[in-house]
């Protein structure tokens, strides 16, 4: 059952008049073939015309969209049957937040790690909304370094409102768990290509976006903080929650503009959540395009080129002539 | 004017501007402050000389960053890094009012260019690199210009081979430079583990209030982590997590004392022999070296 | 005789033999069993021949040493090491019997020298080294014997670039030797250690019951921590935590569930699958090295 | 006030009696000189006898005297001001069981760690009577390895019943923590030299135990088990614990002889809880003896001999005749 969101209606009820005449049609009273094909071949440009003319805020409800692939679809899509998953930080809980494991792509062993959201609101009150505790960090970290120990690459799969404002994380440790990560992935010794496939939000999607490559899908997003928090406290009115959509530059293109993903990945029309075995398509040419030249350079080199590739970010006063920001 | 003197006029200054911050507007004067922990009113100069401790109940009061520096450093040590760097608008962000007059507002108020300085220094006779964070500059929020002086500092601590202590401060990420705000915690963070990689050590010195991506980056990552009491230490705010859980938090909740029992970190020191016990640390780990 | 047929007759002699310890003394019948699960009495054959689940319940009952080696190595594959290596009685020990009576009384039963079996094998092609504890043998305690030859399976790992996978179960240490038992938790530890800085594999197998030293040393250090449904997994036995806190435990408790939940297991695997996973797992990260 | 061992009653009456008739000759009434002087005679020779024949059983009282010095007296003693405490495991929690921090013995600079039991009731509850949870083996191995990364050698107090049973205990995994010193303790490239205090107890002691150098005070244990523990389990009679004690040979001269410690470090006539400044001499004057020739191995071959020492550690049959077991 697909949540509709209003901007889609268009779309949807054009599909579901298409769907009604089908079943007139297939009835065999009347024959209605030509006008099925009129109504279909105004849904591509009517997509096309909506989708790439989204509002900030609009793509962030896209982002947000409950049937968006998550991490293990998108491993069941990419890996088949050549993935184990891997539990637990070995320390405390496993969080059913970040999943893990290790697989198979095209004949190469890699380790994968992601966030975990619910494709519903059973599964995703077990998975907390796809909001780490610090030992789905911890777990994630644990994952890495073991794929550090056996030279394997690292896929992440970024999806996550935040970091989970609860007692149980404070005590836990979170501001350290996700600070270890940052500072642990800066330097692990193999490949790191992170995918940012849905919320990207603020430091607990951060935590597993310390990569050689980060690349982004089209329709999703990445914030130093939500639309709500941040019209919260800055224009001290949650409803203002477009305007700060607006102006926090979240979107793919602004954020490639900006320098900080390296390239975005066209999603099918209409959004991930309508076609997911193409979604994960997408991402699994991505990774067999990036992936033979990462791991062709050395570990000294890759850790140093992507110390710099984060050490770069920042913009002072007087460099906005000469740097095309 | 000597360096000192410089210090002491900066200080006046700052200290001014903590109040004009801190002090309801129904109350506006530069002579008086309130301790948020016994309530008491106090003169300002009475603060100053007692290192922004209550007189009364010897609450650690947030304290202006050339206090700060002239609490640590040895006299006439601090030598500043990076003192003219200023944030740019990358994302030409407004809300109730322009990024670039927030910024100039700020610089006014506290004769900073931004909420981070770092310079050479030396505590206790031993070199080293301080940074300290200026929460009276937009709430000590960590932008472009902090996370770049930050990790300017902690590089140079791997490079030189010379110890580096960060007293933080902060509400969290400098939310108008958006995403290049989240990245500064990637950046500082790596810029630890490069020290640590270099094998020099490294102090974080958690104040009042050290909150979100500060907390979650440099500041958690000390080889020692000292917290001043009573420090507001966490991620998420305790207000934020009230709305969430939809319950009162616990009497003392990420406060220093609390992290210390929950294992985050190593001491809590008074700010009265923070000095000593930051050159004796920093004494013990030079000498293993 | 051939290997298989040596296996199969082993088999018998080693079901029979952890049939006598058991079923409580008034039903010593060889040929029924008692499902811990459900109760069901269950024909011992067809438990063998069913990889001794229960054909009612699924419940995974221990399983025979030999067994064992059957569901994980490829045919003909296992070769076996240190086969004649027998405990000393260093402390002269004696309690109830003395100590090499208790040996011998256990080689005789179990037609093994002593709690562990190590080996050269194939597991769904996949060269690698295999060791097996044997529950039946004194509890699967951990003495001298135990130590050395997982030890020495270990460094073989590590030197011959092997993966290393090892099945678990151990009531704990072997008192009867006694400050030996006990370092033989540091020497199987390290060898781990001295395994992962090869960079080879190594799979830890957590089988009913895992505990005390065994659990507090190699088996709880796998690169991946594997267990059996059900399988009870600590390091101080549930009797002797009700001892100390009074008060009963929770439902489950030391299971291998709630220790998945916990974070300490990387899954949970049903025997009849086991090998199958141990192969794809082998698989992937000698695909990586 | 020092709690009475029965075995040292003898001793105990005789300074009582000697403390009288000091206090009537103090009076001025009667001159007591030559009768204190004859008993005062009396007491080393009735020492030595009662403490070189101490059944293992009474020394394992010793070994759990409340009175007896724990880590941080020592620390005192050794290091006085130039100490650091250090807090937390930086996961969990800080366990006052376990305690550490970084100091200087004669001017080096060392990282210390050892059990914390307390010396009364209350303190007692607080230090856990000195029984870790997870966090402290966890507290031990992060300061551990922090000495390893600024090239500080480790002193280790062993001084713990064993590992806590608890239920929090286990779910946090003391398995894996005791599991995870002892594998990381033996490749660690700084010198481990470890003291045996007070009680060795099983798993909890170990995790704190594996050092380049182990010593152990004349009246401490070792073992695998209490006494009273292996009396329940083999003898199936608590009341068998003098039996067990005996049986399993944990006195520091046992040990010594199966080559599992180093050196017995001789205590203070009447045991360490009768003088702690000498006992912390001793440790001391054991840490200058030793430290420098561990400093001037290379961490490799540090590390190489380590691993062996432990390695050789084992009895198997045949072997009696051949080798000085
Ligand atoms: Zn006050
Ligand atoms: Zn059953």
């Amino acid at each position: 059952m697909a949540l509709e969101l209003d901007f889609e209606k268009p779309i949807i009820e054009i599909e579901k008049r298409i769907k009604d005449l089908k079943a007139i049609s297939d009835a065999g009273h009347v024959d209605l073939t030509e006008e099925i094909a009129l109504l279909s071949s105004k849904i591509e440009p009517l997509k096309k015309e909506i989708y790439s003319n989204l509002e900030p805020w609009q793509v962030a409800r896209l982002a947000r969209h409950i049937d968006r692939p998550s991490t293990l679809e998108y491993v069941k899509h990419i890996c088949g049957d050549d993935f184990v998953e891997m539990h637990g930080d070995r320390l405390f809980r496993d969080d059913p937040a970040i999943v893990g494991g290790i697989g198979v792509i095209d004949g190469r062993s890699v380790m994968i790690v992601g966030h975990q959201k619910g494709c519903d609101t059973q599964s995703n009150i077990y998975r907390n909304f796809g909001m780490p505790h610090p030992e789905g960090y911890r777990k994630a970290l644990r994952l890495m370094r073991l794929a550090e120990q056996f030279n394997m690459p690292i896929i992440t799969f970024i999806d996550t409102p935040g970091a989970f404002p609860g007692i149980g994380a404070e005590e836990r440790g979170q501001s350290e768990a996700i600070a270890k990560n940052l500072a642990e992935m800066s330097a692990i010794r193999v490949p790191i290509m992170c995918f940012i496939t849905g919320e990207g939000g603020s430091g607990g999607a951060l935590a597993l976006g310390v990569g050689d490559k980060v690349f982004m899908f089209e329709f999703s997003i990445y914030s130093v903080i939500s639309a709500e928090g941040c019209a919260a406290i800055l224009w001290n009115d949650p409803n203002k929650a477009k305007e700060a959509a607006s102006a926090l530059k979240f979107k793919s293109t602004d954020l490639l503009k900006a320098g900080i993903i390296d390239e975005i990945l066209t999603e099918p029309v209409g959004g991930a959540h309508r076609d997911h075995k193409t979604a994960a398509e997408e991402i699994k040419k991505c990774i067999l395009k990036y992936l033979p030249s990462l791991i062709a350079v050395s570990a000294d080199n890759l850790i140093e080129e992507r110390y710099n590739k984060f050490r770069r970010i920042g913009k002072f006063a007087g460099e906005e002539e000469q740097e095309n920001g | 004017m000597g360096w000192f003197d410089k210090l002491r006029s900066k200080t006046a200054k700052s200290q001014e501007n903590q109040l004009k911050q801190e002090i309801p507007p129904q109350k506006t004067s530069d002579l008086w402050k309130k301790c948020p922990g016994c309530g008491e009113t106090i003169l300002t100069k009475d603060l100053v000389r007692n290192l922004f401790l209550c007189i009364k109940c010897d609450y650690h009061m947030r304290m202006p960053v050339w206090d700060r520096v002239a609490l640590l450093a040895d006299d006439n040590s601090f030598v500043e890094f990076n003192q003219e760097l200023k944030s740019a608008d990358p994302l030409n962000f407004v809300d109730s009012k322009p990024y670039p007059q927030r910024i100039e507002e700020a610089i006014k108020k506290t004769d900073a260019f931004d909420a981070a300085m770092t310079g050479y220094v030396q505590i206790e006779g031993i070199k080293a690199i301080l940074g300290v964070m200026n929460f009276e500059f937009m709430g000590g929020s960590m932008g472009s210009v902090v996370g770049e002086k930050l990790t300017d500092a902690l590089e140079r601590g791997a490079s030189e081979k010379l110890p580096v202590v960060i007293v933080a401060t902060s509400g969290g990420a400098r939310m108008q430079e958006g995403i290049l705000s989240l990245m500064q915690m990637a950046k500082t963070s790596a810029a630890v583990k490069k020290l640590n990689t270099a094998k020099v050590p490294f102090i974080s010195i958690l104040t009042d209030p050290t909150t979100g991506g500060v907390s979650a980056s440099f500041a958690s990552l000390g080889d020692f982590n000292i917290a001043e009491p009573n420090a507001l230490i966490c991620f998420a705010g305790p207000r934020v997590i009230e709305q969430t859980i939809r319950q009162k938090l616990p009497e003392g909740f990420q406060k220093a004392k609390f992290l210390l029992e929950h294992g985050m970190l190593d001491c809590i020191v008074h700010r009265r022999t923070l000095k000593k016990q930051v050159g004796k640390i920093l004494h013990i780990l030079n000498n293993g070296r």
